[in-house]
């Protein structure tokens, strides 16, 4: 059996991989697929508080978020086609204007 | 524990020879059948000590001259997915196998051995979730190759999947709501109850409509004649143009192990999987009172091969289906998707739910 | 044991994957790296016990989710990577010790809490049925938001990804339709055959 | 179109119907043949190598320089196939007869068969029939360009084509393939 | 019966000598006309319509007003002797017979032209002509008609019809080969050796001596040796009737060339403009007549081959129809003719007709035209018949 | 001037015109085999036969002077049905080889049967028969069967050369050209026999065979040969590289100038062409017996012109090169400062002259070299070679060792030379002895003009590509003049004819438009 300490302590480095890698990037997708990761190290967290507690309301809460990451990721990819289509560059330093 | 590992690695390797062996042999199905449907002999050129064996030897020399060519590599690819997209559209398509039973438990001196190559009690999402990641072989094949018509190729071939995927996904649905289970295994026993007391309750029977959806879409994921667009062998270049020798193999056995696949969930989902109608585990029980008592080890001969012929059966009828339908241009295979089959599988949805509703015993 | 080193193994790889994809500069790599460590996650979660979990991970994060991702990364012409000069350089680099930072709080945060109770029991055999119990009653609001919040993110999806010229152009819905967007509207052709 | 006629699926069974129609009607005709019914054919194909259709007698095979009955070349040099030629696959040299009724023959007569459409012109232009396309010889390849090149005394070695089209005259090695 | 002028010494067994001839009142009308003024003999000449009787029938008189009368360089006489027209011995006789008349004649229309030398030609084959021709000549030197004031060059043909034609026959006289001259320039203008001359035949020179001496008006038409008023079917009755079985089947009036007369066709008179009217002509008035034994198609035959041989070869119409009409009659009659032949000779024979520098082919068109519609029911007979009188032992050949 | 009508359109000729000639002032083509220009009247083909108002029968119009008032027509249907039956005579007898004759495509039999012939044919019997492939001298050979008899040959050696080899024998259909006995066809101009004859009959022995004239390109072009300048048409076949041996330049047909040439051409001039597909040509430039690019050689060039005294540097021009290229030498020459230029080499042995065309100077240009000033003393510039005085020669086309010079005495200037450059289209002794060899085109490969004995400026036009890397004179000296640090503008050799004509008072005014095909005089 394996410690949930385990998981937790992979969860925390994925997560912070996650926000590392939403600093330090300049194109929104890899900064979009990092939000991506820290959502997924948080469902781990989740999903291994769940175990411990031997609910499934963990696991319900994981099904939850995965349905709003989907949604976000359809709309927000949606504006960076959007947004490239009329810049024909990928860099979040440029897009600071709210129109284009 | 030595013995369970060797009875699970003998259900891993029985499943991947028979996927492997029938996708190699679809080679020659393909020729053979095509030939014959058109009124030609096929392939018998290939032989062995002059023997010639209906050109069944053909596979084996397409294997020798894949094996041999040139594999070539454009200088513009990108090296590592390049020679990883093959692998990875191979390897999904394989392992999508594994959590179709093709036979009820067998006993064998007091151990229970399922016949299914890794009993999964989501077993339908584990399928659906090996096909919906074939995908990704297909894009990166097509984007690594550096050329812009194998990535047009890809995005037409990862469209197609996806819009096909969904389609499956929610035709599929209908068949679990009516069994009340995500495990194959359980979903195929409970096509052995029988309707009314003499129908065989089988998918195909209690659900037509999602039966006739999921085919569609199956074909659709296969990438096969008529659904063939993101391919299109000879004339509109699809996502594997660059490659060549047994890369390029790889890709067309990934297609023919997706059509056993399909040809598999077709089977478990739909025409009651391992079952023969009226055969119990103690043999057969006609519904008009007659019996023949059978051994286990016949029933179970009986049931594997029932599943076997059903998946030869439902081969054949994917290849007359690819030898017979002309091929849907891209757009209408794509309206066909999420216009046609994905409304209708909601519909089934609804309708199933409703007919449980009402005959759901009070 | 053997669990033990499988979680050493799969955690291992779910890092480097995650490491890979920040570090790296071709999106695509990125994204497949990703796709790499979801299915690591998936993985874990059967270790947990939580098999729908580990198929939806895959079906809707890798399947989907990714699938979208890697499409739109190659729909953008994959050249235009993180390329010239960068005018916040010492910025970004701040973020190593920051992420350092983060990632001790946390650490400390969960060693601070490992005498908490061992866990209660073994996850339950049938965790499917149970979830999808607990969805459509406890979680039935949620769940009926969830599936408005998709409903609202198809439309604006579609109205994102509608061409700014055509004005009624019937479109397929889903995925594809953000790629195609890029892409000369369809003309009223096929439409016409089929009827 | 109605609703039930868009779904297709009558016409796509029937579609189906036809095609394993023909594959069960062919696979009893080749079960029976295999068991003795030598008369029962399921395919129309012909094994190429081995077995041969009649060629028609208007088939534009191999050429051939028709012989005089001396067996010099009917050949007159004169160049209209030359002229005629689309693909400009044929070469003539012209050179003086020793005997003054004969105006000229060809020193040289070569054909390259990799340039040639076989469209017959040069038998058409031939004033003195004598370059011909019968010879039924219709395998010929080479592993060069120049082998591909046929020239007078090869032409003139050739006969016509048998009764039932077989070809007369062996094959013509192509020049980089003899031993 | 009229008085007997060219043919009146005939019978003198010395006829060709000077004596005789001068017994007969030889050059007293050479002796009358060195009193006379040139252009006077000329408009004597002219008066008296004196045609040429060569065949043409060009008027003499004409002909000699032609001579440039400012030219300064000599100016030559030319007696035409190549008597070649098959069927044709006029000038044969009157040169055997009474070759100073010509002499006389040449004296005196050399005067009217102004020549100083004059030729004969005398054809290749006239071999005792040409001695006693030779003969009268040197007489004529010895007794000082000649010499003094006109040279008279006596040359022999070799043999080529076509040198009976006037220009051919000058070509001939130059040394060159017996071609025929492109008109314009005609002979006299610019003839031998590019100098005026005068070319006439023997007949009509040896009347002149007689124009003279008796003056234009009693030469008038109608004088001749016998009445023109005769017809053909009278000249031949006098002449002793159709010899061979003795039944009438053509006449050729007028040497070989002109146009054959059926039997019934010749109650016809003999004057020029009788024979015209009948659609054949006078020409050399050689008449040649045909029993029924002939065979129309083999005289046709004949007759081709004579003008293929004798074409000179150098109009292109004539040269090659003259060839090919005599192959085509040839054929016709060794049976192997073919049912267009016969049209296909008409036709050819109409259209060369008139194309040529010379009249030659013209001659050559009356035969045959005429003996094809005259008689074309034996043509057609051997050419339906096949194998005809001469069957041949091979098909002829055709074209290659 | 007589005024007559000819198909309705009026005109007014010179006296003595025939009505050919007049019809053809008009643009009206009246057909003839016979009748030719250049020769007397022979009226034999018949074939152009017209219509004058109130003859009774159609006319020849070759032997029918334009008088005044006359009416002519050329298109009535009586004329046309008699040109039709002239054409069947003219084929009965002529054999239907055409595939094999070498005239087909250019022969008159084919183009007027096309045009006025066209009747059904009715001769079945057997042609008649004459000798073939009959040799008539080394130029000329004779198939009778295909002779129509027209008679330019006979009247072409009676009237123009006046040797009288050929006349017409036997009569009839039998008729033939030949040659009289003991004759041979080997007069100065024989090949023009060939040009005159409208069929088949006379063919050139030199171009037999070798070419079907339909694969032939044309270009104007003036003959090299000598002095005359005879006006030719250059054929060469570009399109079946593997006729004729190889050989691009087909043969030389003389182009009509009523001043220069009239119709006819010598056939030292017509076969003379020889040495343009000669294996001794030169082809690329070589440096010290090594291929070497132009931009080497022409340092080299430079190089070695330019290292020396001005008077140490000699150059021998070549009367053979046209006018462009002269005046190219003689601005390097006034580039280098020399005054060591000359051009005139003594042949080694005399040229033959008669009065139609032939010249004793075999060079086509000598009058323009010397209107350009180039006439140095050739012979002066070998002895200052000899002793040393002259340190580099440029030699231009000739081959020095072939003149009435000593061999000894050339050898010697040769040899005491520091560089010798050698230009020309062909290797020779010169050549073989030159430090520098720069091909030159030959001048059917490359366009200008030559100024004749009587000074008439005549252009020729390019009729081939260059073989292999040669250039043209005026290009190389005008290369070596941009090296030396002159402002070379010029890109094709009218630009220096703008240069002769604005600098030599001879060629004031002149352009190549003004020239036109004709020629014209210098002043």
């Amino acid at each position: 059996m394996i410690p949930e300490s385990w998981y937790l302590a992979l969860s925390a480095v994925l997560f912070t991989i996650g926000v590392v890698g939403v600093v330090i990037r300049r194109n929104p997708l890899v900064i979009f697929m990092s939000i991506e990761l820290a959502l997924n190290a948080a469902n781990l967290a989740l999903v291994a508080f769940g175990q411990r507690t031997g609910s499934p309301d963990g696991q319900a809460l994981v099904f939850f978020v995965m349905a709003v990451a989907a949604a976000e990721v359809a709309v927000g990819l949606a504006i960076i086609v959007a947004i490239f289509r009329v810049r024909q560059r990928l860099s979040v330093d440029e897009l600071s204007m709210m129109r284009w | 524990m030595i013995a369970d590992l060797g009875i699970a690695f003998g259900r891993v390797v029985f499943v991947m020879m028979f996927v492997l062996n029938l996708g190699g042999l679809l080679t020659w199905v393909e020729r053979k059948q095509s030939a014959i449907m058109q009124d030609r002999i096929g392939a018998n050129r290939a032989s062995i000590l002059g023997l010639r064996l209906f050109g069944l030897f053909h596979p084996l020399a397409d294997a020798i001259k894949m094996l041999t060519k040139e594999d070539f590599r454009p200088a513009r690819a990108d090296r590592f997915l390049f020679g990883l997209a093959p692998f990875v559209s191979v390897f999904f398509a394989l392992v999508a196998f594994a959590s179709i039973p093709f036979g009820d438990v067998l006993h064998v001196s007091g151990r229970e051995i399922p016949l299914q190559a890794v009993t999964l009690n989501v077993g339908v999402l584990y399928v659906f979730a090996m096909l919906s990641l074939g995908v990704y072989g297909v894009m990166m094949a097509g984007w690594s190759s550096g050329n812009n018509f194998a990535l047009l190729g890809g995005q037409r071939a990862a469209a197609l999947m996806i819009s096909a995927e969904i389609a499956i996904g929610a035709s599929i649905i209908g068949v679990i709501m009516v069994y009340g289970s995500l495990d194959l295994q359980s979903i195929a026993r409970a096509q052995g109850e029988l309707l009314w007391g003499w129908i065989p309750k089988w998918g195909i029977l209690t659900q037509p409509l999602a039966f006739v959806l999921f085919l569609t879409a199956g074909i659709a994921s296969t990438k096969r004649i008529p659904f063939d667009t993101p391919e299109g062998e000879s004339e509109i270049i699809g996502y594997f143009v660059e490659y060549s020798g047994m890369k390029f193999g790889m890709f067309a056995m990934a297609d023919f192990l997706e059509t056993v696949v399909v040809a598999g969930m077709t089977t478990a989902l739909f025409l009651g999987g391992w079952q023969v109608p009226y055969l119990v585990a103690a043999g057969f029980h006609f519904p008009w009172g007659a019996t023949l008592a059978l051994p286990p080890l016949v029933v179970t001969l009986l049931q594997v091969g029932s599943f076997i012929t059903k998946v030869v059966v439902m081969i054949f009828f994917l290849m007359l289906i690819r030898w017979t339908l002309p091929r849907f241009r891209y757009d209408q295979a794509m309206r066909l998707g999420w216009l046609g089959l994905f409304p209708l599988s909601i519909a089934n949805i609804v309708l199933t739910g409703l007919v449980l509703l009402a005959t759901r015993p009070a | 044991m053997m669990a033990r080193a499988a979680f050493l193994v799969i955690a291992g790889i779910a890092v480097a994957a995650a490491l890979a994809l920040v570090l790296r500069r071709n999106t695509v790599h990125g994204a497949l790296f990703l796709v790499v460590n979801l299915g690591c996650v998936a993985a874990l979660y059967l270790m947990l016990g939580a098999i729908f979990l580990a198929a939806a991970q895959i079906i809707v994060y890798a399947g989907a989710i990714m699938v979208l991702f890697v499409f739109a990364i190659m729909v953008l012409i994959p050249g235009k990577e993180e390329t010239g000069p960068d005018p916040r350089r010492t910025w970004r680099l701040l973020a190593a010790p920051l992420g350092g930072a983060l990632l001790l709080e946390l650490i400390l945060l969960v060693v601070g809490r490992t005498a908490a109770p061992a866990p209660t029991g073994a996850a339950p055999s049938d965790n499917v049925a149970a979830i999808g119990r607990l969805l459509f009653t406890d979680y039935l609001l949620p769940f009926e938001l969830t599936s408005v919040l998709l409903l609202a993110a198809m439309v604006g999806v579609l109205l994102l990804a509608r061409s700014r010229e055509g004005s009624a152009e019937p479109q397929g819905a889903g995925p594809e339709a953000s790629v195609r967007g890029s892409a000369k509207p369809q003309g009223s052709e096929p439409e016409a055959s089929l009827r | 179109m109605n609703l039930a006629q868009r779904f297709y699926l009558r016409e796509v069974l029937s579609g189906l119907g036809l095609t394993a129609g023909h594959f069960f009607r062919n696979m009893g005709r080749h079960i029976a043949h295999s068991l003795g019914r030598r008369d029962a054919r399921g395919a129309v194909t012909i094994q190429y190598p081995e077995e041969r259709r009649p060629l028609a007698p208007r088939l534009r095979s191999l050429h051939r320089l028709v012989r005089r009955e001396d067996g010099s070349p009917r050949c007159v040099a004169c160049m209209m196939c030359e002229t005629v030629c689309p693909a400009r696959c044929i070469y003539i040299v012209a050179d003086e007869h020793p005997n003054p009724e004969i105006e000229k023959v060809p020193s040289r007569f070569d054909i390259d068969l990799g340039k040639c459409v076989f469209c017959g012109y040069c038998v058409e232009a031939c004033p003195e029939d004598a370059i011909r396309m019968d010879t039924g010889i219709l395998e010929f390849s080479s592993f060069s360009r120049g082998g591909m090149i046929y020239t007078k005394e090869a032409l003139l070695a050739l006969e016509p084509a048998g009764p039932d089209g077989r070809p007369a005259s062996p094959v013509p090695i192509p020049a980089d393939r003899r031993p | 019966m009229t008085e007997k002028i060219l043919t009146r010494n005939f019978d003198r067994a010395d006829a060709h000598t000077l004596g005789a001839y001068r017994e007969t009142g030889g050059y007293t009308g050479w002796e009358k006309a060195r009193t006379m003024e040139p252009a006077g003999i000329t408009e004597e000449v002219k008066k008296a319509n004196l045609r040429g009787l060569g065949g043409a029938g060009f008027p003499t008189g004409m002909k000699w007003s032609f001579v440039p009368k400012n030219h300064t360089g000599p100016v030559y006489l030319v007696i035409n002797a190549d008597e070649g027209e098959p069927g044709t011995f006029k000038d044969r006789y009157l040169l055997e017979r009474d070759p100073h008349a010509l002499i006389d004649g040449m004296l005196i229309a050399a005067r009217a032209v102004r020549c100083e030398k004059a030729f004969v030609y005398i054809r290749g084959e006239y071999v005792e002509p040409y001695r006693r021709f030779a003969a009268a000549v040197k007489e004529a030197y010895e007794a000082g008609l000649l010499g003094d004031g006109l040279d008279i060059v006596v040359h022999r043909g070799a043999g080529a019809y076509i040198c009976g034609e006037e220009t051919g026959l000058i070509s001939s006289l130059e040394g060159k080969k017996g071609w025929p001259k492109v008109k314009p320039p005609f002979p006299a203008i610019k003839g031998a050796f590019g100098m005026p001359t005068i070319v006439n035949n023997v007949e009509t020179i040896a009347h002149v001596p007689h124009i003279v001496n008796r003056g234009a008006a009693w030469f008038a038409p109608g004088i001749y040796e016998e009445s023109v008023g005769i017809t053909l079917r009278q000249l031949i009755d006098r002449a002793g009737g159709v010899s061979g079985n003795g039944r009438l089947k053509g006449v050729v009036p007028g040497g070989s060339s002109a146009p054959i007369l059926r039997a019934d066709e010749i109650d016809v008179t003999m004057d020029v403009d009788g024979l015209r009217n009948a659609g054949t002509m006078a020409g050399s008035a050689g008449v040649i007549v045909m029993d029924e034994t002939v065979s129309i198609p083999e005289a046709l035959m004949v007759v081709a081959r004579f003008y293929a041989h004798e074409s000179c070869g150098q109009c292109t119409p004539c040269r090659e129809s003259t060839g090919w009409i005599y192959k085509m009659s040839e054929r016709i009659l060794s049976g192997h003719g073919r049912k267009e032949d016969l049209d296909t000779i008409l036709d050819v024979a109409k259209r060369g007709a008139g194309t040529t520098i010379c009249a030659f082919y013209d001659g050559a068109v009356g035969p045959y035209i005429s003996y094809i519609e005259k008689f074309r029911d034996e043509f057609e007979a051997l050419v339906t018949d096949g194998a005809g009188t001469r069957a041949r032992a091979t098909p002829a050949p055709v074209a290659r | 001037m007589p005024k007559l009508t000819i198909d309705g359109k009026e005109i007014e000729v010179a006296p003595g015109t025939n009505l050919i000639e007049a019809a053809r002032q008009l643009g009206i083509e009246i057909p003839h085999y016979c009748y030719h220009p250049g020769l007397s009247i022979a009226g034999q083909c018949r074939l152009c036969m017209v219509d004058i108002e109130k003859a009774p029968r159609p006319t020849i119009a070759c032997n029918t002077q334009a008088a005044d008032g006359m009416v002519v027509a050329t298109q009535t249907e009586r004329v046309k049905e008699t040109q039709r039956s002239i054409m069947e005579f003219h084929l009965i007898n002529h054999p239907l080889d055409c595939p094999v004759c070498d005239q087909a495509g250019e022969c008159w039999l084919q183009i007027y049967y096309m045009k006025y012939g066209l009747y059904d044919p009715r001769m079945v019997d057997e042609k008649v028969h004459k000798p073939k492939a009959v040799p008539l001298g080394p130029h000329v050979m004779l198939d009778a069967e295909r002779c129509i008899l027209c008679s330019r040959c006979v009247r072409f050696c009676d009237e123009i050369t006046g040797t009288g080899e050929l006349g017409i024998f036997h009569r009839g259909d039998q008729s033939e050209i030949g040659l009289f006995p003991g004759r041979d066809l080997e007069n100065k101009y024989s090949g023009n026999v060939v040009d005159i004859c409208p069929v088949g009959a006379l063919t050139d022995r030199d171009f037999r065979f070798q070419v079907r004239v339909w694969y032939l390109d044309t270009a104007k072009s003036i003959c090299p040969g000598c002095a005359r300048g005879c006006n030719i048409d250059v054929h060469v076949n570009r399109r079946r590289p593997h006729h004729a041996g190889g050989k691009r330049v087909a043969r030389l047909k003389p182009r009509f100038n009523a001043e220069v040439n009239k119709w006819w051409l010598c056939d030292e001039g017509r076969y003379g062409y020889g040495f343009v597909d000669d294996a001794s040509r030169v082809t690329t430039p070589v440096w010290r017996s090594e291929p070497v690019p132009w931009d080497t050689a022409i340092a080299e060039v430079t190089r070695a012109l330019g290292r020396h005294a001005p008077d140490a540097v000699g150059v021998v021009a070549s009367p053979k090169m046209p006018n462009e290229d002269l005046m190219a030498v003689r601005r390097l020459a006034e580039a280098l400062g020399t005054r060591q230029v000359g051009f005139k080499v003594p042949p080694r042995t005399p040229g033959d002259q008669d009065d139609l065309l032939i010249r004793a100077d075999k060079n086509p240009n000598t009058r323009a070299a010397e209107l350009i000033g180039l006439d140095g003393d050739v012979a002066g510039i070998l002895t200052a070679a000899r002793s040393g005085r002259i340190k580099a020669l440029w030699v231009f086309g000739h081959d020095l060792f072939d003149s009435a010079w000593l061999e000894s005495d050339v050898t010697l200037a040769l040899g005491a030379l520091e560089t010798l450059i050698f230009t020309g289209t062909n290797a020779g002794r010169t050549s073989a002895l030159a430090h520098l060899v720069l091909p030159a085109t030959a001048w059917v490969e490359r366009d200008g003009t030559f100024t004749n004995w009587e000074g008439r400026v005549q252009r020729f036009r390019p009729a081939v590509e260059p073989l292999g890397e040669a250039l043209p004179e005026w290009d190389i000296v005008g290369r070596v003049l941009g090296m030396l640090g002159h402002a070379a503008s010029a890109t094709r050799a009218e630009h220096w004819f703008v240069d002769l004509a604005a600098n030599v008072e001879a060629f004031r005014g002149m352009t190549y438009q003004s020239i036109g095909e004709t020629g014209r005089m210098t002043q």
